[in-house]
């Protein structure tokens, strides 16, 4: 019950409000935060829930958040009545950018930097109470950097795509936590799964899931790779036996009624291994080497070398420009900081492409446990038992929705996740026209944040326009016939 | 006992869901030698025990569906004692306060039950709800159904009035959800309620008012991202809609044989929701028509209900660091 | 500036909170508010925002509102402070419904009845002051029936609907208040007008008009009749100049370039005539009786006697299904009240069934006038000079917009609303690939009203979940080039 | 002059608007002899004089079309002075505050005009705008701007306090509109200001505290039907989307010719946005190669924006009946 400390190896997530990243503690490693280098070493052996201010790349642990920074300019000056003869001109601040950023490579405090820019703004007393006290916030939030280290949850972690809600299929809080509930996965549940939003469904899921129940991951084919990099943020390491991969394009093998577990074995062996980034956080594999800086970013879809499992120039077309956007994306980010958040990923690549060429005794070990385990998915996907279903991915929902269909025991749940609500509205009216399922719903939630201040009070000035569409139902008996789908 | 696992199969002293309709749903205990009524007729009970669940049960006037009980559609048939949270926020409300298998968690109040089915889902099997309730009858309902779903082992339900003698637990929850008249009363007691390490907070309040007192009182105890939130469900109703194409011709030029036939032609088409194969191709049909003919424009629509929540309430969420 | 008095033959609304009911005055004339029967003869000579309360058939004047009710009851009880050991139970009420209708009967007042309820409830003392609050509110709205007598405007002939939006393609005070925006009708304007909203629209637009303009309403084919019932609400017999009528299945020969006003003429002469329900309100045209009750009651698509003219079967069935609607919907209110609002019906029906049969020299001189004013129409539309494209209705509004974009001069504004995003989604894409407009928006609104109560400030429980879709633009140059379209 | 009336062609003195994109709109006033500045290089005033408005104009690197200004326009490309009004808002105003020609009008404070200009639009030719601006600079620039407008008759600009100084009308205006920090305090002066025959108020406030005393102020002073309301627009994205449909069958037994082709195919159809008889034919393309094939599921989109406004200010309105 007394706090607890931050260890070597943990994931930890440095949040401000509405903001979060998450790094690995490891000693000697910095960080990139803000632009700025840090080192993280100082957090080993803090409680969590520590606040810490960036000074000059060194982390100082605070008592206090800065609210009281706040508090204090803001009894330091009296209020003006209304904003009448004020003028927005930018020649109120008589501080330029330059006088700001040569003050703070002097080493300066951003509090006293916040100070300054009272003292020598025109306007700063003649403005309004609320006024003031907007500026100050608005300054606050720019100068102090200040950070809360917390250990990993699903919410936390969300926030981290905030900036980039592309990355996780625009899933927010409102439609990741309903998909959540409507899936009602639980303790022992045993899932089905289609999913590219960075293993972030699965993680939650998994978390559900405890120690105890099962979750197949379907994926495009054995030759693509997936992105489970949110595995990894939520040290999801112990779990890992819960989680199985299968690739929906052996799913057909699988409906043969003959089907042996030979043939099956037989068809996956003709394919590439799955690349799985699934393992224990901690624990790098042979051939990764301690990455701090100058690894390949680019983690979303990864290509294998070997040009045959390449057959469709689609689909590499696709990975192409997903490739470019990722990257345009990164282009605005600090470099560093990409990369400590990516640091598997060269040595995951580096290690396939090898595996291609020659397999030593260590790889071949591995690719037959992988075999192994999509063969004992493929007889938990035949039991037919499935308790729920979860499809929240960039593909077309409505043909796997389908076929999954066809997996699902009675009374069992499911959620379909899209960005749009066009396919889903097909996806509607094929389990309607087949009565494949009850208490169909299609919805988007409405979902806006308040400022909640005296005499301030009102909904955020912002807010997002869209967290996606999610068509939920209870399948019904029917919908295991599967001749009828 | 069906709520704390998943079961295949229906037994005595199961809660199941009788899907009737899509608005009509009731739970129903299976009881031996017991009968139900439906709008569909009477159900026997003992012909369900030993039915896999979601089995379809021919009933004398209609299907009836038999289905597992989760907490979703136990918050749409449950029996009412109080308003209730429903599913967005819920699923808001857990999610937020990062519960998972082995969370404990306090409540206050139980009300109807709904939100503590969600939580004990959530948290089983290792997890704790300490859950309290101001009006006797109530928690001693809420009481025996959380026995009868077999949640008997990780719930308290405690009859006392939280506001004013507070939860009386001692650092041992992760979490605190507050769904009562006056939450800020009960910050103090919240916390003290919460572990060392600290934890979530999430008060549940209709007015604009509470809400603005309650972060005050959380602001002053050193809570942090104090986040006050709404969220609402929008549901779409699935049509096949029809909306007719206007001639721009006078029908003097126009023959009536030329009329009826492209008429008829719609008429073929189905008259309600249909397969995307078949409206792709019914589609088809139109473009060869041309945009601008006499008969229908036929779509797949998603129309909003006309009729939403327009408020539940506003969620305020916050985080008690290590204390 | 002194208070205006309501006069004889004015149309009045009764008015209470989010509800309007409007009525014309005519002496020794009963209607039906509520399933009570009102004398409104009294009403004459009262000034406009005068309130009134219902008491046994006789509108009583009354000086304050019914929250002086209110807050009496509020005061003689002294709260509960919580709810804790209330059930809910019908028992808590010993007065019967039956005791409560024959209070009724004898005259007993609305007040009064409320005091007896409160005195007869075991729980009322016991509950909070708030719910002491709620429960008095809905007795009164339940018991004391308290009208507002307002001069129609728009904005509370939108109330009368909102019992039935379907009646005016679910057009939301949101959505209409930006069609009127948008579309940038204003005095002098010359506006193309597509609507079916019971003349909802028409009339807004006229309003904006003023005394100048003049607004053009294209109605799919001479045989249709076109309801406008809302022009009457609102009184606008004085401005039917400005408004014209023309056939959309007719726009074809005025875009022959050789299109001579003889042949134009001939074409009109080989149809029916527009049964136009434009009319000075308080001058009812020969063979109307002064009818009070047991009229018509379907105003909304009237059909016209003529087989011939009914050579779709489509439209008939679709007519059919809507008269069949409106059925249902009438067959939940009084039908006094509904005689009273569309009390023109039969007398129009009458006059368009003798219309066909043997036109007798008025109806001749009556048609010849509608020829020519359609005339005058064509000539407005050939002039392809319209500042102002509206679409409101419940036609696919695409072939519309296509074809009426060939009549509008450049940088003139466009708005089309429909009920339904999709057909709108075509527009926008076929407007787009023509690049027929610049500033091209397509946008639906969130709107929610809220409680403002001490203590009690919420948004409102129940709101609209859809005020419609609106497609707006201004036509750019290329739009004139119609071989483009 | 073209705010107050409908001009076909472009004269000397008119503000033009200059549409150079979607989010690049230039108000100009047409000036003899000027030179304008776009992205796309010089525009020469002279130029412009007796085209039509609506008129592509092509300058050394684009196209820019010259606009006939609306109130609509206006507002999302006047200089901003202050914080302004929308038109989902400003269209409410005018619609619940019952304006058509005619009406009088107080309006404080002026702001930017841009609520203003959709006032006088309504009000035109023979109603009247007062209007008050309590920031000097402002009150003058709004002036000017009325007169460049040709609004000069129909609106009256007075540089004045109104919360403390009130409106000095004397029941004259149809409507009132507050848009203040305080509102609560000209309800007042408001009422003084509205005929006798009574007529309706709006308040527009950011925050909920001030809407409370506002709606507080409008009950004790008798306005009836005080209505709180909020509206947001939200704009649809059309997208061509496009989805990658999975293949259940085993690479192995499908022959790369195949695949080969359906790539192709799906390579033929329009890669952007099309028109719907595309859209359709396009569409029934994939029916024929059936729905599970290795392509793509392509389908024009209506996807919200990502990020919207989620709060401009609460309107409050209120009917005043005769007084």
């Amino acid at each position: 019950m007394e706090p607890q400390l931050i260890n070597e190896g943990d994931q930890v997530v440095f949040h401000r409000e509405g903001w979060s990243r998450v790094f690995q503690i490891r000693k000697k490693r910095q960080v990139y935060l803000d632009k700025t280098k840090l080192d993280v070493d100082s957090l080993i052996g803090q409680p969590y829930g520590s606040t810490f201010e960036v000074d000059r790349g060194k982390l100082v642990k605070i008592e206090k958040d800065a609210s009281q920074a706040l508090s204090i300019c803001e009894s330091s000056s009296s209020p003006g009545t209304d904003n009448r003869n004020l003028l927005d001109l930018d020649s109120n601040q008589r501080m330029s950018k330059e006088d700001i950023m040569k003050m703070k490579d002097e080493g300066i405090t951003g509090q006293k930097i916040i100070e300054e820019l009272i003292e020598n703004s025109e306007t700063f007393k003649k403005k309004t109470e609320f006024s003031q006290a907007k500026y100050l916030k608005k300054k606050t939030k720019k100068h102090i950097p200040v950070f809360t280290v917390m250990r990993p949850t699903p919410r936390l972690i969300l926030e981290i795509f905030s900036k980039d809600p592309s990355k996780i299929c625009y899933l927010r809080a409102d439609s990741l936590s309903q998909l959540l509930s409507y899936s009602n996965v639980m303790h022992g549940s045993k899932v089905a799964l289609v999913e590219t939003c960075q293993g972030l469904v699965l993680s939650c899921l998994l978390q559900r899931c405890g120690d105890a129940g099962k979750i197949v991951q379907l994926i495009p084919n054995s030759t693509n790779a997936i992105c489970r990099q949110v595995m990894d943020y939520l040290g999801f390491g112990k779990f890992k036996e819960n989680v199985y991969t299968f690739p929906l394009d052996e799913l057909s093998s699988l409906n043969d009624a003959s089907c042996s577990s030979n043939a099956r074995t037989e068809v996956s062996q003709t394919k590439a291994t799955e690349p799985c980034n699934v393992r224990p956080a901690a624990a790098p594999v042979e051939g990764e080497q301690n990455v701090t800086e100058g690894s390949e970013p680019d983690a979303q879809t990864e290509e294998t070398a070997d040009p045959d499992s390449n057959s469709s120039p689609y689909v590499e077309e696709q990975d192409r420009n997903e490739a470019a956007e990722d990257d345009n994306i990164k282009a605005e980010e600090p470099r560093g900081e990409e990369d400590v958040v990516m640091d598997d990923t060269k040595a995951e690549r580096d290690a396939k492409t090898g595996d291609k060429r020659s397999l030593g005794p260590n790889r071949e070990a591995q690719r037959q446990r992988r075999e192994a385990r999509q063969q004992e998915a493929g007889v938990i996907i035949k039991e037919k038992q499935f308790d729920s279903l979860v499809i929240a991915c960039k593909y077309n929902p409505m043909p796997i929705l389908l076929k999954m269909l066809e997996f699902m025991r009675p009374s069992s749940s499911v959620v379909v996740y899209c960005q749009y609500l066009e396919p889903l509205v097909e996806c509607y009216t094929s389990v309607k026209e087949n009565h494949a399922g009850l208490q169909l719903k299609l919805s988007e939630t409405w979902f806006r944040e308040y400022q909640i201040l005296p005499q301030r009070t009102h909904p955020k000035i912002n807010m997002s326009g869209t967290g996606g569409f999610l068509l939920t139902f209870i399948t019904s008996q029917r919908s295991t016939d599967s001749k009828k789908l | 006992m069906s709520f704390s696992s998943i079961k295949q199969t229906v037994g005595y002293g199961d809660t199941v869901l009788l899907h009737v309709g899509y608005d009509n749903m009731l739970p129903m205990i299976v009881t031996k030698g017991m009968t139900h009524q439906t709008k569909f007729g009477a159900l026997r009970h003992d012909s369900v025990v030993g039915k896999k669940f979601g089995t379809r049960i021919q009933c004398p006037k209609g299907w009836i569906y038999i289905l597992h009980p989760t907490p979703e559609l136990w918050t749409l048939s449950l029996p009412h004692r109080t308003q209730i949270l429903y599913t967005t926020d819920i699923s808001m409300v857990v999610f937020q306060l990062d519960l998972q298998p082995g969370s404990v968690v306090a409540e206050a109040g139980t009300g109807s039950g709904s939100l503590s089915h969600a939580i004990l889902r959530t948290i089983l099997p290792t997890g704790h709800l300490h859950t309290y309730e101001f009006h006797k009858e109530r928690a001693e309902k809420a009481k025996e159904e959380f026995h009868q779903h077999g949640h008997s082992g990780c719930v308290t339900v405690t009859h006392r009035d939280v506001c004013g003698e507070g939860f009386q637990l001692d650092h041992i929850v992760d979490a605190v959800f507050l769904d009562l008249p006056k939450p800020w009363e009960c910050v103090t007691s919240a916390k003290k309620a919460m572990k060392k390490q600290g934890g979530r907070l999430c008060s549940f309040s209709p007015c604009i008012e509470q809400v603005q007192r309650t972060c005050e009182e959380l602001s002053a105890q050193n809570f942090s991202d104090i986040v006050t939130m709404e969220c609402l469900a929008r549901h779409f109703n699935i049509q096949y809609a029809k909306l007719q194409n206007l001639s721009f011709e006078s029908s003097a030029s126009e023959s009536t044989a030329d009329k009826e036939t492209s008429n008829r032609e719609s008429y073929s088409e189905p008259p309600v929701k249909s397969a995307s194969a078949t409206l792709s191709s019914s589609r088809h049909k139109e473009v060869k028509r041309g945009g601008s003919d006499s008969g229908s424009h036929n779509f797949p629509s998603a129309v909003p209900a006309l009729n939403m929540p327009g408020h539940t309430g506003f969620l305020t969420f916050a985080t008690l660091t290590c204390h």
